[in-house]
């Protein structure tokens, strides 16, 4: 078939000169329309088109799931002639894996996974540094001591910004605790609503979230109490209580890396983009944010952009009390991205008996 | 109101066809799908897109090159299989609308023995990984199948509850004990032995489930239409007042037929993770108990037509992908296919009905 | 002066492949009784449902009251005074009497007043002389009951052209003297009233003019008065008819069927049975008269295992049968022949190949190991057809399309070739034509001759004194008495069936 | 926060149980008329996304509950289309309205990503009714939908229950052949009765968009539709047992949130993995249900006589 035809003829052309323009292509987990995860994506994309010339974005295929559909459909966009493929979920690791093994001349970008090969890069940010700020924010905020954190799925990289969170809030409040409720689910604003009420109850009055849906925030709202939102600003769905939260921006890393590949530059590598890169961010303020505690969340942000200092600087212990990480310390990126326990101060467990 | 009021005198009825030729059998179907494009492309041509483009770019995607078509093959094993667990109990007026949980039970314990017990002979394996993921399906068959044979408990809600129940299980298991250790903490479980993974048919991802789905099939059928059994099957499904009458028991027959529904299911799930994933993982299935349901119905419950429908099915889900990667967005592709489905179903009337205009001045009021 | 109160010109009503009604004339008088007369798929329905709208006619006309008329659907035959009971009752059977009178009526208001729809059928059981209980459910109700507030329906809505389609079916003599005295009274206030029937004697009783049908086409209309059942049967069948009768053989001496103290509980949790006695002997015509409602249909399911004993025994060939599954019974060479054809005797949607091996289908003769083989089957099966001469477009159609009298003949067909020593049939000849009740008759005559033990329940007390050895009668159920068919006596059985109990008359076995 | 803890269960079992309420007392409806219809998700999405859409084009949000109310209505229109009036099969046709409400709604929507609602469902507090104690606080402090759905109960109640339009609608339900022949008009009584079941569903959809977690986003029933249907059964086609059930069901899935969150004073049940703890609904559902069966069974209450089974007035 036709399709067949332009990947070779894709794999002959080295130099691209007639004005054959390099088609990139991107599949999400949801539908770009949840405002959440794959819609930050869905902006990444919307940026990369915008400001890299001589490329065509494939339409993005949403809602793509993380099993054998995705392998079908990878493989479909490289016989439809894309040359550079993200692929913006954890889930699409094996799939990733074994079309890029078939096709080593197509350059594959799995984001949050850590299989890589000559053709493979990963690419995540380190969102758990502005989730530390906005820890200190909440930390700062809280008057009953008790944060509630309604949380997806027990995976690390969620754990991992508890963590850094639970570290941020302690760093500026020792008393306070950071409670955790699972939904197990990535996106139910009704169910992640009511995960927060569950958390408000128990005292909670700032309200933070891994969860794709501005819910959480809404209750919290509901309740006067605040809310430490995630994936981009959601102040106006709850102006009063969104004190600020971790934000993505993929833009400038889409365009960069497809640069870098069509100038022949690029490298596989396990990219995890420090806050300095642009890639994570805090979310703008909300009004009650007092200059004191800009300035306490500013100061810090510059040491870690500089990078005198990261989040998990030692020393750390588990909420069990045990030395995870000695004083000084720093743990590996392996360690990062396979951490499965919670640091002192978060009142929760992670369901893995 | 068995006719639509057209102009003063006519009315549109639909007219009993009195039995059909196997022509008009074959015609039918035909026409409905007809129908279905032509009526998936006025929507198109409503919505701003070229029909014809789009056409040709799902059917260039999964009939178009020998990869497309070896994909929808893979897709079409599971519908297949759970098409025909679904299809079994249908027939015996069971709505089972739960092979999506006993496709799941059926991939945990067919990974339970990849993960514990998966070394050794492929041959030996794999037919404990068979057994043991048909074990479990008709188990999580059986649950539902008890309080329906003793109580009349209504399975359409039972089977519906376990699949959340058994989905939430296998999560348990991958988030969880069977975590890989080696995989990052990443809820997956470890890849399986090779002695664990179905073998494919050439470079394609075409895997020995499918001819676990045709044998199935071809069994159902004798099983159906030539045993004992099967034919008890068919009596208590048509009518089971007169199956009592016959002396069949029909509390035992539920079991049965739940368990081999629920059997056929778990397969489909030891078929997608010996084949395909090769590990235990969340998001298994996409669906495809809940399709089935669709699969079955269309292909009236026989497990010859099952196959073709099954096959169609899967094409129309592949080719859903190709549409979007041409341009159509995701959610005009789930709009088209729930009209195409609309239409298939619109279409259907005409085997059993002729379309008739009436003129109904003959009896009409004097004044 | 006579005004006509319905008059049909040349209907046609077609159905794929049958015309069911073809250039129809039919009329009818106010203030009379006029029944309407065929064999079976005449097209008697048919034609009465096209004229409650329920078919639309693909040729003819229609006048009520002069005017001619239209009726696209049951409403505007109801807003023309016409109602129907028909043959399959339209009833809810989860609804009570009153909602079941009132649905679709549209003199109650918004809301609902029960009470006041009670109190209203509480005066027409007055004025007509029809007794319903307003508040049961209809699933609590015997078929008698049922048809009585078919008929209430009607009258409440103020009917005045009133079809009643083959209402006597299902009732006994007694309920069939006192509908058509019910109906009289109607008549004689003016109404027009249709009878659907097959039963010639009563008709020739009861109705003033008869209208009778043949293969969809009109024949002829008689004055009740001046006609008589030759020149009838010969209009409906264009042939004699002539029943056999329970002459030859005397009943062998050995019990094949011994029901002993007998208790069983009916749908309701009533005792259907109440500790009852009966002996059933080889080659015996045992009759069970009564009126329909007293445990016959319960009788019928405890002997095939359909139901179970609350206390009691039941013994087969001096062998003990009591609390066995049906297929014991079917084993032990119990058949059944079903009220209910098609539904339970037989799968409508399967083929005359698959119900003719309904019970068989376990044998060594149809099935090698766990396969049945359609080659036998396809022999025995047209074998059965050909043997009692079943009219059907082939093996292979579904017998839902098979007409009343010819599944009655598979029914027996397959029952009897399963050669069983006990028969049980109930109302084996139910709203069948005169040809077809001849063949039921002679089928199981010729059975008793072949020494089988044979139980009929019937409502008709005629055919039960013509062909039964013994008669029981059965009250609530409990048998009032037991006559030998020389004691037989119509006084005696209308007693009984009136809840009379005759002491010396029951079942001797007992002390034997 | 210092009401009892059963009392904020509860409460918010009130919330988290509306949308399916409304949802399943549609399906009450159009299943007592003999309708099957598994269409209810697809048609809470696109009541969701319409309800949504008028409230952010007028800024009121009781345009946003006709638009809902209309929206439903259309995908009931379908629905009753092909199953009454082609006679199609109902499984396959609301399986396929989910496929298509899904689609259409997303579509629809696509916009209108991320904007939040002018003008959301707040909560009222009814004077009075508020001050009993524990009942005032469960039931008495929603927003205005929330009432509108005890209203509905009455009402749908009533209606079926005790007025000549619910005698004629269950008398469809249950054997349309003995309405037919009563004059009820058995087609008219179905599309009715879908249409105002889809309704119904639309403004599920739309409790969510515009009170529960107010804002548009793709696919937000999150299978809601699914469960509204398995409650109609549950609830043996009546609309006391559905609000039960709703609450129930919604209450179970906010316990298990409540559970997680007093960690310690959970006591046993914090070592239980949450994983389990989110099977309770349906677990407690399947038990439920096994207990009330053999009870409605004796009172010969239960599925609709001809649900699922299309109607024909020649068909013999
Ligand atoms: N629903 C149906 N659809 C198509 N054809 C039918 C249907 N019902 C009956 N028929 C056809 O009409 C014929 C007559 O049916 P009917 O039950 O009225 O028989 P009948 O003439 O009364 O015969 P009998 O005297 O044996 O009862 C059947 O043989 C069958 O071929
Ligand atoms: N709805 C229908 N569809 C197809 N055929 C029908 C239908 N109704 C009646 N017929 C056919 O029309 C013919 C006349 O049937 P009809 O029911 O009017 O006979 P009938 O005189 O009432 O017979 P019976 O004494 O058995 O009640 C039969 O051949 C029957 O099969
Ligand atoms: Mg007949
Ligand atoms: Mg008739």
């Amino acid at each position: 078939g036709g399709g067949e035809d332009k990947a070779a003829t894709g794999q002959q052309g080295e130099d691209k000169s007639q004005g054959e323009k390099t088609k990139v292509a991107f599949i999400y987990v949801g539908p770009a329309g949840d405002a959440g995860w794959s819609y930050a994506h869905d902006q990444g994309r919307k940026y990369l088109e915008e400001n890299v010339p001589g490329i065509e974005v494939t339409p993005p295929l949403e809602s793509v799931p993380e099993n054998a559909d995705a392998e079908q459909v990878l493989e479909n966009l490289v016989q439809n002639g894309n040359k550079i493929i993200f692929a913006t979920s954890y889930g699409y690791m094996d799939s990733v894996e074994k079309v890029a093994a078939k096709h080593p001349d197509v350059v594959f970008l799995h984001c949050s996974g850590y299989k890589v090969a000559e053709n493979v890069g990963t690419y995540f940010g380190r969102i758990y540094q502005p989730r530390y700020l906005s820890g200190i924010v909440a930390g700062k905020t809280t008057k009953s001591n008790i944060i509630g954190y309604v949380a997806a799925h027990p995976i690390p990289e969620v754990v991992r910004g508890i963590n850094a969170f639970t570290l941020g809030v302690r760093s500026v409040n020792p008393e306070a605790t950071v409670k955790v409720v699972w939904t197990k689910t990535w996106y139910d604003p009704a169910k992640e609503k009511d995960a927060a009420k569950s958390l408000l109850t128990q005292g909670a009055d700032v309200i933070a979230q891994h969860q794709d849906t501005p819910g959480p925030m809404q209750a919290a709202e509901e309740a006067g109490k605040f809310g430490i939102s995630y994936n981009s600003d959601m102040r106006e769905f709850a102006p009063n209580a969104v004190l600020t939260g971790p934000v993505w921006n993929w833009g400038p890393y889409y365009a960069k890396t497809v640069q870098a590949v069509l100038d022949g530059t690029w490298k596989s590598e396990q990219y995890w983009g420090p806050m300095g890169d642009g890639i994570v961010d805090l979310a703008p303020y909300g009004d009650m944010v007092s200059d004191e505690i800009k300035a306490l969340v500013d100061a810090k942000k510059q040491e870690i952009v500089n990078g005198t200092w990261d989040v998990f600087t030692g020393p750390i212990k588990d909420n069990t009390g045990q030395e995870r990480v000695a004083a000084g310390e720093k743990p590996t990126d392996k360690e990062l991205l396979e951490m499965l326990w919670f640091v002192e101060g978060v009142d929760g467990t992670i369901p893995q008996e | 109101m068995s006719g639509l009021p057209l102009g003063r005198n006519r009315v549109i009825t639909l007219e009993k066809r009195g039995g059909f030729s196997r022509g008009v059998a074959l015609l039918v179907p035909v026409f409905s799908i007809v129908c279905a494009v032509i009526g998936g492309g006025l929507f198109l041509l409503a919505a701003g897109y070229d029909p014809v483009e789009i056409y040709l770019t799902m059917l260039s995607g999964v009939f178009g090159s020998a990869y497309g078509l070896s994909e929808t093959v893979v897709k079409t094993i599971p519908l297949l299989l759970c098409g025909l667990a679904v299809s079994v109990a249908f027939r015996m007026q069971l709505w089972n609308i739960g092979a999506e949980g006993q496709l799941y039970m059926g991939a945990v314990a067919a990974s339970w023995v990849a993960l514990f017990h998966g070394e050794g002979s492929p041959v030996v394996v794999i037919a404990l990984m068979l057994l043991a993921g048909a074990a479990a399906g008709a188990l999580w068959g059986l649950i539902p199948a008890i309080p329906r044979a003793l109580f009349k408990v209504n399975e359409t809600i039972t089977t519906l509850m376990l699949n959340y129940v058994a989905i939430l299980f296998s999560d348990y298991l991958v988030y969880g004990p069977w975590k890989d250790p080696k995989g990052m903490n990443f809820p997956l479980s470890a890849v399986f032995p090779d002695s664990a993974i179905l073998p494919h048919f050439g470079d394609t991802r075409i895997h020995l489930g499918l001819v676990f789905g045709l044998i199935a099939a071809v069994l159902l059928y004798i099983v159906l239409w030539h045993t004992k059994w099967g034919y008890e099957v068919r009596v208590i499904g048509e009518s089971p007042v007169a199956a009592r009458y016959a002396g069949m028991n029909i509390a035992r027959n539920i079991l049965l037929v739940m368990a081999l529904s629920g059997g056929l299911a778990g397969i489909a799930g030891m078929a997608e993770v010996s084949g395909i994933t090769q590990r235990l993982q969340p998001n298994l299935s996409s669906g495809y108990g809940y399709t089935a349901i669709i699969v079955a119905w269309l292909g009236r419950l026989n497990p010859f037509a099952i196959i073709g429908v099954s096959f169609l099915m899967a094409g129309l889900l592949v080719g859903g992908y190709n549409m979007q990667m041409s341009g159509l967005p995701a959610a005009i592709v789930s709009i088209l296919q729930g009209a195409i489905l609309f239409f298939i179903l619109g279409g259907d009337i005409l085997t059993k009905y002729r379309i008739r205009i009436k003129n109904t001045r003959g009896i009409e009021v004097a004044e | 002066m006579t005004t006509t109160l319905v008059k049909m010109v040349s209907i046609t009503k077609r159905f794929p492949g049958v015309t069911a009604n073809s250039g129809i004339n039919f009329e009818l008088r106010p203030g009379e009784i006029h029944a309407l007369l065929g064999e079976n798929g005449a097209g008697k329905s048919t034609l009465m449902n096209i004229l409650t709208g329920l078919y639309m006619p693909d040729e003819g006309e229609i006048y009520i009251r002069g005017a001619r008329v239209k009726l696209t659907s049951p409403r505007d035959a109801i807003e023309a005074g016409i109602g129907m009971v028909h043959q399959h009752f339209r009833l809810v059977q989860t609804f009570s009497v009153a909602e079941n009178v009132i649905m679709g009526s549209g003199d109650q208001g918004f809301f609902l007043n029960m009470q006041e729809v009670e109190d209203k059928l509480a005066r027409f059981s007055g004025e007509y002389g029809i007794n319903v209980m307003p508040g049961s459910k209809i699933w609590q109700l015997s078929v008698g009951e049922q048809q009585r507030v078919e008929i209430v329906k009607m009258l409440y809505r103020g009917t005045d052209i009133m079809i009643l389609d083959e209402p006597t079916a299902v009732l006994t003599p007694q309920e069939s003297r006192e509908l058509f005295a019910t109906l009289r009274r109607m008549a004689d206030m003016g109404k027009g009233i249709i009878v659907i029937s097959h039963k010639i004697q009563e008709v020739l009783e009861n109705a003033d003019r008869i209208t009778v049908l043949r293969d969809g086409r009109y024949v002829d209309t008689f004055s009740g008065k001046d006609t008589d059942s030759r020149k009838l049967t010969m209009a409906m069948v264009d042939r004699d008819i002539s029943y056999g009768q329970n002459i030859s053989s005397k009943p062998k001496d050995d019990f094949i069927l011994c029901l002993k103290g007998l208790t069983v509980l009916g749908d309701r949790g009533q005792k259907a049975l109440k500790s009852l006695d009966l002996n059933l002997r080889k080659g015996e015509i045992l009759g069970i008269a009564g009126v329909a409602g007293n445990g016959q249909k319960e009788l019928a399911e405890v002997i095939a295992g359909l139901r179970e004993e609350a206390a009691g025994e039941i013994e087969v060939r001096g062998e003990r049968f009591t609390g066995r599954s049906a297929r014991r019974m079917i084993d032990a060479g119990i058949s059944l022949i079903p009220e209910d054809r098609l539904g339970t005797g037989l799968v409508g949607s399967l083929n005359i190949l698959e119900n003719s091996i309904l019970k068989k289908y376990r044998s060594g003769d149809i099935s090698t190991g766990w396969f049945i083989s359609w080659k036998r089957v396809r022999e025995y099966a047209h074998r059965l057809v050909e043997k009692f001469d079943v009219k059907t477009t082939g093996v292979e159609a579904p017998v839902r399309l098979l007409s009343g009298g010819n599944l009655q003949k598979l029914l027996l067909a397959r029952e009897i070739s399963n050669d069983p020593d006990v028969i049980v049939a109930v109302y084996p000849v139910r709203g069948l034509d005169v040809g077809a009740i001849e063949f039921v008759r002679n089928t199981l005559l010729r059975q008793r001759e072949n020494g089988k033990g044979i139980i009929l329940i019937s409502e008709e007390l005629e055919e039960l004194f013509m062909l039964s050895d013994r008669v029981a009668v059965m009250h609530e159920g409990e048998i009032m008495g037991i006559l030998d068919r020389e004691e037989i006596d119509l006084e005696r059985v209308g007693r009984m069936m009136a809840g009379e109990r005759e002491e010396g008359s029951h079942e001797r076995t007992a002390v034997r | 926060m210092n009401d009892p803890l059963v009392v904020v269960i509860l409460s918010t079992a009130v919330i988290a149980g509306t949308p399916l309420l409304f949802a399943a007392l549609g399906e009450i409806l159009a299943e007592r008329s003999g309708v099957l219809n598994l269409g209810v998700e697809g048609m809470m999405l696109v009541g969701a996304v319409s309800g949504y859409i008028a409230t952010l084009l007028t800024g009121n949000h009781w345009a946003g509950v006709l638009a809902a109310l209309a929206a439903g209505g259309m995908m009931g229109m379908i629905h009753a289309f092909i199953s009454v009036s082609l006679r199609g099969n109902q499984v396959v046709s609301g399986l396929a309205l989910t496929i298509f409400g899904t689609g259409l709604s997303a579509f629809l929507g696509k916009s209108y990503i991320g904007q939040p609602v002018p003008d959301v469902f707040k909560p009222v507090t009814v004077p009075l009714f508020s001050q009993i104690p524990y009942l005032g606080k469960i039931f008495f402090e929603h927003d205005a939908l929330v009432y509108l759905s005890y209203i509905f109960v009455i009402v749908i109640w009533v209606l079926v229950f005790k007025t000549r339009w619910g005698l004629n609608l269950r008398a469809v339900g249950e054997n349309p052949a003995a309405a037919d022949s009563m004059g009820i008009p058995v087609y008219l009584t179905r599309y009715i009765s879908v249409v105002s079941g889809g309704m119904l569903a639309g403004l599920g959809g739309a409790y969510l968009s515009l009170a529960y977690a107010p804002t548009w986003l793709e696919n937000m029933t999150a299978g809601r539709g699914w469960i509204a249907v398995a409650l109609v059964i549950f609830a043996v086609w009546h609309p006391w047992k559905a609000l039960v059930g709703s609450y129930i069901f919604g209450g179970v899935d906010a316990l298990g949130f409540h559970i997680q969150a007093m960690g310690e004073k959970a006591l046993f049940l914090k070592d239980v993995s949450p994983f389990f703890l989110q099977m309770l609904p349906y677990i407690l559902t399947i038990i439920v249900l096994i207990l009330v069966t053999s009870e409605t069974k004796k009172r010969r209450v239960g599925t609709p006589a001809a649900l699922g089974l299309p109607y024909d007035r020649e068909e013999r």
